[in-house]
């Protein structure tokens, strides 16, 4: 079970928390305009990266706000968690 | 009869408090503080169990956790019988009951024994070469093999003790309560940190506490007597939290570790009722300590297996703690110092030690220079050749090692003992540091696996043996340096100890002792419980399985229930030996937890039974109790499933609810529907894009059903959603999908939109829902709203309207699930049940009938509504469900819009939601069952299946909701519902099968 | 040629003290060039190669390994045999790969102990008997033994299973199929290890893939820890690793990396004699032939390549495991571990070529990939030698993930299995 | 007059610990990104939302919980309120807030059951199944935290030394009241 220091209430266990997975994968604006292999991108493709990954968690059981998280998935280590729309770190 | 093996001086258990207690039916005694080991072996038996595979007896080994042999069935009683129980660990108590495990008849004849004469056809993997022929004949031969394995028996009742959690958060939790543990204890307990002390024994001290000797000494005392002043000192630190009995399961990331307190098995079975049997302890850590210590290893040498011969450090656990001497005459096999201060207590004890066998040319410590003085023979540069004594060890015999120690030279010596030590070394149990995640490094002049400390995942230290320091004074030295820079302290109050002990120069190491006889000749067990030897190592390496892991598997080394603690060593040592490899590079195999088996109780805690899920209630729940509803589990949700009056069956229950709703009025509790409370300048933009129809210009006071899709366009969940004002809307979900929804929508609020002003609450909990249909619905809420105008200009279908039921404010709303006029009434819960049963007083007049989840599902069926979840599997479309009205042609986006247009998507031979007829009315189908069109087709095509059937009594008919290949256009196509024993012949029709002009909606 | 594994063999090696016994498989040095690299040394990969040398003649092929042969996920799973999905596609797949198992221990001369013990689905709720029976009827009409059980035949044929109607989510029937079973995972490995080296493929372990060489839209080799080796066909089996794999190559899979966690209780006497699986209550076990009780866990929900997993997922399994045995309560956790599953967001696998040539992906088995180790095997080996899909894993291609036609087994298989 | 059901209805003492059900009181969702709603709350309630993590505000009549940046709980600790009190207070601040899109206010009285706990090891019993560290919440009167307890969400309020409010949704409250009762006895 991970600490997470959500950045809003501070360190709380993994419990608290669900994960969205990859984090900057922005929805199309005009989704309309895209091909099908590029929505198929879009939908379903990802770097399922091992090593720093960038991704997303919600606290859920706590106050309930998204935030991104950079965890090495190599060896669940987080080096840093930001706000959503804040610039990510390390990157 | 056996003598007694008890001798009368000791301190560490109560000899004035006899226990008695049963083994294998014989009745016996032993005292306060025994273990079953330490009374067993009092009364002299050694023989305890037999082994894994050959059946060869065995005996008691160790004092410890790491005990292979020693594996009892503690109880008889079905639901709380314990199998696999190490002797050495589990604490004598008044009755206690304990039997041998895998033998039959018994411990002493034992029909597996044959299995040891077979030996030569049963090396490593022998079961991949055969039992292959016939080939039909494996499960035969798998019954017996399942039947010959295994070791004790499960209960077969459930379980009656209770287990429990705890979680703790401390600044330094400590592992370990031996002397390197207790030094770290009350240095962070000094400096006032929030410390946790974890022991696995009742005891603390570690070996440390009973070693009274002069060739050990701190500060000038004896080493256990300045230990002891030391843990008395404990108790007055308020910030130190001391738990015996309590040993560390896992040691996961971030410092979370998990620890079994035992808090009732030492009691006897009267003093455990009510009483929690063993608590998991969920510990955060700020920084921990391992001081885990180190365990003895064996010598690998053949028949190193018989009842009798024990690890020296047991021995002299056995005499020092217990009062117990393991034999009367002992010989001690070594190739290290520290079996001498094994000699030297039996010595003191009385006990004779006829010889020592050490493998080292010799040795010039203090230690052994006492053990010299006293007269015990040493043969150095010797080894043991092979042991006799079937049930026990009766004798050795002894040859000298050749100067390279592959071979032995001279005369066989044979030497009579009935109890046989011997010591490989010691190997630091670094278990928990990998199991966080560390990475070991192998220290060459010890032959050892140690923590690397620059590969460290967490923080965290590992003190004393553990950490492959292994003399007093070294260790302490470390202990403390090592602390001081760990918890950052300035000055410490063991600054300025003086430690004396003995220093051992000598070091000499044979992972595969050599024999007179060839290797392929002798036994040489390295995995005792396992009955995996030396050569089965060989032979793996022999047929290309080189990796550590590829030969763990293969020879099943290291894989009982002791995982490997006596063993793995010298599977590597033997490993590197043979394959010229240097043990650092071979590296180790992976120590997974738990460190010691964590019971599946223990595990789950008090979530067993009525605790296994939650169970959520609507405000009505009681009145359906109370008027006989039968409930549906939805969820975590108890809904009122149907209401069966004077013994009727469901079936009859439901046709009576359904009739009664359309032909009268129905009541539905249908609070677990989740609620939303959308309020923002932007709450119809949002609900534009997260339904797939549009909503802006949906008036005040209306309501709208919506279907919701995931992005990939499948119909996700539906629901009707009002605008109660201008900018505040309220969403209703699915009782299963309310949470997701509100997660969802949350998400793509914060990521996607945070432009939108827009705020979610959750009210599911706040409103109670019932929901009243039917003809007579008005007449109903006429009477509890009396101030309410019905008339259908006022309050047309799909609309809203803000009241009072006394003083209490509720929102009624006209919409139908059933297709019949019906009100829908929202109110605080807490007054909900007090609605209800003003509904139903104010009913009996209209013949108001409550109904259930099963009729609520049947009255929708005959309008064609859907079930997302029933009638969906996320994999059907809006269009597919025959609902291209609901899907916003002009809206620019929404959330699954694009993939409705990809090119599998937009095909026209999709599975489509469709009504059945049978042709039989009276036949109903079985939800779940498959359609075709031609049975006789080879492979058969399943064009789609039911989703949903009932027997409308409405219609005095079957009728069935499906998914269709193309159904869409195969209206009035006749279908096969392909079943066991028959075929069913049904029609593909409209999905709307009652009142399809939807006349009743104003009825 | 290889000996014969026999009883005759075995007493033969017992007079010389089993001193004699050849090598399972050789250790070679990799060649410069091979026709076909297979990367990943599990099961799968494995019986790719095998099929390819024994069925379409191609031997001067060579499986690498980065660790040894059968060490992940083929050594780390519940061992559970079934065929019984849904689908037209998964079930044709699944039943083929059955089959394969049913003589698949005289086929290799391998004990690979397939134990046909039965794999029993429970249903808890309402829509779990509608799902279950859908599928029975479906499993039945595609020629897949399967049978509906109500409550007392699922207690008859596992009486242990607590069949109260007064538990929290009471067991209201469940479907059966008794041609399931378990087997020997590591067996699976060694025997078809042992198979192709007899036919001449070469197994390197410790070979890790650094890099995949590309020539315009073609492979042209693999960079690995031992040097380059050409090749004109690369056949990926790297389960969890697919997408390091993948994007070593350029490209992107619909893959996310989850931990899985399973655990075994100490062995103790024959106590259940089945297999049953519990999708509410999200539980399943079995008893191995050793004894002790293996139980699988679920996935955690976000990516890892630790190999472990969150406690609580191990919690919440034992939870489900004493609501329907609470028998076991006293059973003791011997060992618990995880492995790193690759999962497609239809819970269906990847048998796929890609749009670079000579490049094909074997993955996204999730939680299930052992049951169909020898079918996926010789349905991979098929695609890579015609270079197209045989008509059994067609459907399993990449660009379903574009069209829209997936294969979504989730209402069927929402658990791991 | 309907009749008011809350669910629990009992209190209960195990050794020095004391439980038990505070209704009805009102309690009110407030959510707001916008400048202006601390002053209206400040207006209304005299007591201004907290804008610092995990704390709480309050005076005699009310307390103010912080639950997210832009999300408070009001409770009232005033159990004799009437009905109308309680819908005028609501009218009040929805008039303010949510009329003038000033952010939205949220009725949840009856969403929420508050359970008061007061004794020497209420944290003892809460830490049998809740993996929030306490050791600073306690220390501090007044802090909030959100969390699960026995894998139910809960708001915690701390009201003063061994003592504090939980908020559970009303559909949990009886089986973690079970939940309770049945931990308890363990302590």
């Amino acid at each position: 079970m991970f600490i997470i220091n959500c950045p809003y209430c501070g360190e709380r266990d993994q419990s608290e928390f669900s994960c969205g997975g990859e984090a900057h994968i922005e929805r199309p604006k005009q989704p309309t305009e895209l091909s099908d292999d590029q929505w198929a991108e879009y939908l379903f493709m990802r770097k399922n990266i091992k090593g720093i990954q960038f991704e997303r968690w919600n606290h859920a059981h706590g106050c309930r706000k998204w935030f991104n998280v950079v965890r090495d998935t190599s060896n669940d280590k987080i080096h840093a968690v930001y706000k959503m729309g804040e610039r990510p770190p390390l990157k | 009869m056996s003598k007694s093996l008890r001798i009368n001086k000791n301190n560490f258990i109560d000899q004035t408090i006899r226990v008695s207690f049963k083994f294998n039916g014989q009745k016996l005694f032993g005292f306060k503080g025994d273990t079953l080991a330490s009374a067993l072996l009092a009364n002299d038996i050694h023989l305890v169990g037999r082994s894994f595979k050959y059946h060869r007896p065995r005996g008691i080994m160790t004092c410890g956790s790491e005990e292979p042999n020693a594996i009892i069935q503690i109880g008889n009683d079905p639901s709380s019988t314990e199998p696999n129980v190490r002797a050495t660990e589990i604490e004598l108590y008044e009755g206690l009951e304990s039997f041998s495990q895998n033998c039959w008849p018994s411990v002493n004849f034992d029909i597996g024994g044959i299995n040891n004469f077979l030996s030569p056809l049963l090396p490593a993997g022998f079961y991949y070469k055969t039992f292959m022929w016939p080939a039909s004949f494996w499960e035969k031969y798998e019954f017996f093999i399942r039947h010959s394995a295994g070791l004790g028996k499960s209960p077969t009742k459930p379980d009656t003790d209770l287990y429990d959690h705890q979680y703790a958060h401390c600044d330094v939790l400590v592992i370990g309560g031996g002397i390197s543990g207790i030094l770290s204890a009350k240095l962070a307990a000094e400096k006032g940190l929030n410390t946790i002390l974890i022991d696995d024994k009742n005891c603390l001290g570690g070996s440390t506490i009973y070693q009274e000797d002069d060739c050990f000494k701190i500060n000038n005392e004896y080493s256990n007597k300045w230990l002891k002043k030391e843990i008395d000192n404990l108790k007055n630190y308020p910030n130190l939290l001391i738990k015996k009995r309590t040993s560390v399961a896992a040691f996961h990331g971030y410092n979370y570790l998990l620890a079994k307190e035992n808090l009732t098995d030492h009691l006897g079975i009267n003093e455990r009722k009510n009483k929690i049997r063993q608590r998991l302890w969920k510990i955060r850590a700020k920084k921990v300590v391992i001081a885990t210590g180190s365990i003895e290893r064996p010598l690998i040498f053949n028949n190193n297996d018989r009842p009798g011969i024990l690890l020296n450090s047991s021995i002299k656990k056995y005499i020092d703690f217990f009062g117990v001497k393991s034999g009367n005459e002992i010989s001690l096999f070594t190739n290290n110092d520290s079996t001498y201060e094994t000699a030297i207590s039996l010595n003191k004890s009385g006990v004779k030690v006829n010889t020592i066998i050490d493998i080292r040319e010799n040795s010039n410590s203090t230690l052994v220079k006492k053990v010299q003085k006293i007269g015990i023979n040493i043969l150095w540069s010797h080894t043991i050749v092979n042991t006799n004594g079937y049930k026990r060890i009766k004798s050795i015999n002894v040859q000298k090692l050749s100067a390279d120690g592959e071979n032995v030279v001279g005369k066989k010596i044979k030497i009579n003992c009935d109890c046989l030590g011997m010591s490989g070394g010691w190997t630091p149990m670094v278990h928990l540091f990998t199991q966080s995640g560390g990475k070991l490094k192998f220290k060459d002049e010890n032959y050892i696996f140690i923590p690397d400390i620059n590969k460290s995942p967490s923080d965290q230290i590992s003190v004393g043996s553990c950490n492959g320091i292994f003399e007093l004074d070294d260790l302490i030295t470390n202990t403390i340096k090592n602390i001081k820079i760990f918890l950052d302290l300035d000055k410490t109050i063991y600054d300025n100890l003086n430690v004396i002990c003995s220093k051992e120069t000598e070091k000499r190491n044979i992972w595969l002792l050599p024999s007179d006889k060839p290797l392929s000749k002798t036994k040489p067990f390295l995995d005792f419980q396992n009955d995996s030897t030396a050569k089965d190592v060989k032979l793996a390496l022999r047929e290309g399985f080189k990796s550590i892991e590829h030969v763990k598997r293969y020879t099943t080394t290291g894989m009982g229930t002791d995982q490997g603690k006596l063993s793995n060593m010298h599977a590597l040592g033997i490993i590197a030996d043979t394959t010229g490899t240097n043990m650092g590079d071979l590296g180790t195999t992976t120590f997974r937890p738990p460190f010691t088996p964590l019971t599946f109780g223990s595990i789950v805690g008090r979530n067993v039974g009525e605790f296994f899920d939650h169970i959520r209630k609507t405000a009505i729940h009681d009145w359906h109790v109370e008027n006989n509803a039968k409930f549906e589990n939805v969820g975590q949700w108890k809904r009122a499933w149907y209401f069966p009056k004077n013994n009727e069956t469901m079936f009859q229950a439901v046709q009576r609810e359904s009739k009664a709703a359309r032909d009268n009025a129905g009541i539905l509790d249908a609070s677990t529907l989740g609620k939303i409370d959308i309020q923002g300048t932007d709450a119809s933009e949002f609900l534009n894009r997260v339904y797939t129809n549009a909503w802006s210009k949906l008036a005040i006071g209306k309501c709208r059903y919506g279907l919701m899709l995931n992005e990939d366009g499948m119909v996700y969940d539906d629901g009707v959603t009002t605008r109660l004002g201008e900018n505040h809307y309220i969403m209703t979900t699915t009782t299963g999908g309310a949470a997701n929804v509100l997660s969802k929508l949350e998400d793509y609020l914060q990521t996607e939109w945070p432009e939108l002003d827009v705020y979610l609450t959750t009210v599911t909990d706040q409103y109670s829902t019932i929901s009243i249909c039917g003809p007579r619905s008005k007449n109903i809420v006429k009477k509890i709203i009396p101030d309410l105008d019905l008339s259908d200009a006022n309050f047309p279908h799909m609309s809203f309207k803000n009241s009072k039921i006394d003083n209490v404010n509720c929102r009624v709303m006209r919409i139908s699930f059933t297709g019949e006029h019906s009100y829908e009434i929202n109110i605080q819960s807490n007054y909900a049940k007090d609605v209800w049963i003003k509904c139903m007083d104010a009913g009996k007049e209209f013949n108001i009938t409550p109904y259930g989840t099963e009729t609520m599902h049947l009255l929708r069926a005959e309008k064609g509504f859907i079930i997302t979840g029933q009638d969906t599997d996320g994999t059907l479309t809006p269009s597919d469900l025959q609902m291209d009205w609901i899907i916003g042609k002009k809206k620019y986006d929404f959330i699954g819009k694009r993939s409705l247009y990809r090119s599998d998507t937009i095909r026209d031979d999709r599975k489509q939601l469709v009504g059945l007829l049978t042709e039989d009315p009276l036949e109903v189908l079985e939800e779940g069952a498959q359609l075709v069109e031609d049975i006789n087709k080879k492979p058969i095509e399943m064009l789609g299946h039911v989703t949903s059937s009932y027997f409308s009594p409405n219609l005095k008919k079957s009728i069935a909701l499906a998914v269709v290949r193309g159904g869409k256009k195969m209206k009035g196509k006749k279908l096969i519902v392909p079943m066991e024993n028959k075929n069913i012949n049904v029609t593909i029709t409209d999905t709307v099968f009652y009142d399809k002009e939807n006349k009743r909606l104003n009825a | 040629m290889k000996n014969k594994y026999s009883i005759f063999s075995l007493i033969k090696n017992a007079l010389s003290n089993h001193e004699n016994w050849q090598r399972a498989w050789r250790d070679p040095e990799p060649k410069k060039e091979y026709d076909a690299i297979i990367v990943g040394g599990g099961g799968h990969g494995l019986a790719t190669a095998y099929y390819l040398a024994k069925k379409h003649g191609m031997t001067n092929i060579a499986v690498v390994e980065k660790g040894w042969i059968g060490g992940g996920n083929t050594g780390r799973n519940t061992t559970i045999i079934r065929s019984n999905y849904l689908w037209d596609a998964s079930a044709g797949l699944y039943d083929h790969a059955l089959k394969i198992w049913e003589n698949l221990s005289q086929e290799l001369n391998y004990n690979v102990m397939f134990s046909q013990r039965g794999v029993m689905n429970l249903a808890h709720n309402l829509q779990d008997v509608r799902d279950l029976k859908r599928r029975t009827h479906a499993n039945r009409l595609n020629g897949i033994d399967a049978v509906w059980l109500n409550t007392e035949e699922v207690k008859k044929f596992c009486p242990i299973i607590n069949t109260s109607p007064n538990i929290r989510y009471p067991v209201l029937g469940g479907t059966l199929q008794r041609r399931a079973g378990t087997a020997r995972h590591d067996a699976v490995a060694w025997g078809y290890a042992r198979g192709a080296d007899a036919m001449g493929v070469d197994i390197i372990q410790n070979c890790e893939v650094k890099g995949i060489k590309r020539n315009g839209d073609r492979v042209d080799g693999i960079e690995t820890n031992k040097g380059f080796i050409k090749t004109k066909k690369i056949g990926v089996v790297a389960a969890g690793h697919s997408s390091v794999i993948a994007n070593m190559a350029g490209i992107k899979l619909p893959l996310e990396s989850k931990p899985l966690q399973a655990l075994v209780s100490e062995p103790v006497k024959p106590i259940i004699d089945t297999v049953v699986m519990s999708n509410a209550v999200h539980a399943y076990v079995s008893q191995s032939d050793k004894g002790e009780l293996v139980i699988g866990a679920g996935t955690d929900a976000y990516v890892s390549y630790t190999q472990r997993g969150s406690h609580d997922v191990i919690e919440g399994t034992l939870k489900a495991i004493l609501e329907l045995y609470p028998i076991f309560s006293r059973m003791k956790m011997l060992r618990q571990w995880g492995g790193i599953v690759d999962i497609c967001p239809d819970a269906s696998p990847i048998i796929s070529k890609t749009n670079i040539k000579g490049l094909y992906f074997n993955c996204g088995w999730g939680t299930g990939g052992f049951k169909a180790t020898p079918g996926s095997g010789d349905l991979f080996a098929h695609t890579i030698a015609n270079d197209e899909p045989h008509k059994l894993n067609a459907a399993f291609n990449l660009n379903r993930f574009v069209s829209g036609d997936l294969v979504d087994e989730h209402g069927a298989a929402a658990v791991a299995h | 007059m309907l009749n008011f059901n809350s669910t629990i209805k009992e209190e209960k003492i195990f050794g020095d610990i004391k439980i038990a059900e505070v209704e009805p009181i009102i309690k009110i969702n407030l959510r707001s990104k916008k400048r202006e709603f601390s002053k209206k709350i400040g207006k209304i309630l005299s007591i201004l939302p907290p804008t610092e993590a995990n704390t709480s505000s309050g005076n005699e009549g009310y307390n103010l919980l912080w639950l997210s940046p832009d999300e408070w709980l009001v409770y009232s600790n005033n159990k004799k309120q009437s009905l109308k009190e309680q819908i005028d207070l609501e009218d009040r601040l929805f008039d303010e807030i949510s009329k003038l899109n000033q952010g939205a206010v949220t009725n949840v009285s009856d969403h929420w059951v508050m359970i008061n706990f007061k004794g020497n090891k209420i944290y003892d019993l809460l830490s049998k199944s809740c993996p929030f560290n306490f050791n600073e919440f306690k220390r501090k009167k007044g802090s909030v935290t959100q969390t699960l307890f026995n894998h139910i969400d809960v708001i915690l309020h701390n009201r003063d030394n061994n003592e504090l409010n939980l908020f559970v949704r009303r559909s949990f409250s009886e089986d973690l009241w079970l939940w309770i009762n049945d931990s308890a006895r363990f302590i």
